[in-house]
């Protein structure tokens, strides 16, 4: 497995890790900084993580997912710092024999991932900026 | 006791690291967090709050002892 | 939406064109050559496409998975000749402004695409080929 | 009547196209598919087989007219 916090994600470094001639399906899901959140304009965002223990918990929730299905590359890439709209975030990517493990295992990284690993996401709109999911 | 803080917790202490000189030693994961949210109330008004002991999720009963790395959890929001 | 029959799918292609100010999520599946079906080693495929229909076909499930799900942007590329293994063979990839609407829709275009849009597969294995699916 | 050909059939046939000269005139869809399985048995023995009549997949019933564009479509297995 492939996992990392950068400055910045790259879908070729992914794939390229991806690759493997037992899989036949690959499924790669690209998180991209959107234009509008709640309505509001989003400008930038930026992202802070607790690198050691996010680390850790990308690698559990790795595990978990090659002990549910059956997998045989994975890639989970997270970027910090500042990010523009358009902009990649985080990759997730599977390699598996079916496409049925590869699609069920990314979705299942993805949604996991931004429970329980430690990366802060602050939105900055055109007036104002918040830390996402810090209040009520 | 020194503290790492991240995301809207940094910005409410106003720096990377908090060094904690309570009257009395704070024993636990719970009642650091007790401490911390009277000290400085805006962390109470959060819409959670975790500890991590040596980068692993900890829970409140935890016991803190000395040359653990202690690091506070605002709500996650990667991805 | 971009729809191709092609020589070589290009994953950076597919990335590029889906990028989107509005889009929060972005699902990418690439289909591979695997080096084994039902047991048997694969030493490369050949594909075949009726493109003029093929298109069409892709088209109506583009157009159908747009109905049903939020979608910014829509790619389906396939590749037709010959492909060893590991090599990509079609991608499919939505923007979407949540994740949810592209994992989902990246399944039905990728499921409904192999029922139904007139390319053919021949495996070639050590010793023989065989047209995929031809026979019961 | 000139039939496109692809994969399976492409092979069976030994050409990419098939002129198509019954003795009396095919009529249906569901005619051709009939008069193409006594011609090629190999075609009979198809998981499946379809027609496409101007690049759309056609039904048993639809007629059959000059200046067409006539396909068979063997089981397909792209992706």
């Amino acid at each position: 497995m492939l996992i990392k916090i950068v400055e910045e994600v790259d879908l070729q470094e992914a794939y390229h890790y991806l690759q493997d001639p037992a899989a036949g399906g690959i499924d790669l899901f690209v998180g991209t900084v959107r234009n509008n959140a709640q309505g509001k304009h989003v400008v930038k965002l930026v992202f802070e993580a607790y690198a050691p223990m996010a680390l850790k918990e990308m690698q559990k929730l790795a595990a978990a997912a090659q002990q549910q299905w059956p997998i045989e590359k994975l890639v989970m890439l997270h970027a910090v710092g500042e990010k523009l709209v358009g902009e990649p975030v985080v990759i997730i990517g599977v390699a598996s024999a079916h496409r049925e493990a590869a699609f069920t295992a990314s979705r299942f990284l993805i949604d996991e991932l931004k429970k329980t690993v430690p990366i802060w996401k602050k939105e900055f709109y055109e007036d104002n900026s918040v830390w996402v999911n810090a209040h009520p | 006791m020194e503290i790492l803080l991240f995301g809207i917790t940094r910005e409410i202490v106003g720096s990377a690291t908090l060094k904690v000189h309570p009257e009395q030693p704070i024993q636990t994961v719970g009642a650091l967090k007790a401490w911390l949210a009277k000290q400085y109330p805006a962390i109470g008004k959060l819409s959670s709050l975790a500890v991590a002991v040596d980068s692993e999720y900890a829970e409140d009963t935890q016991a803190l002892a000395p040359g653990q790395e202690v690091a506070l959890i605002p709500p996650v929001s990667g991805g």
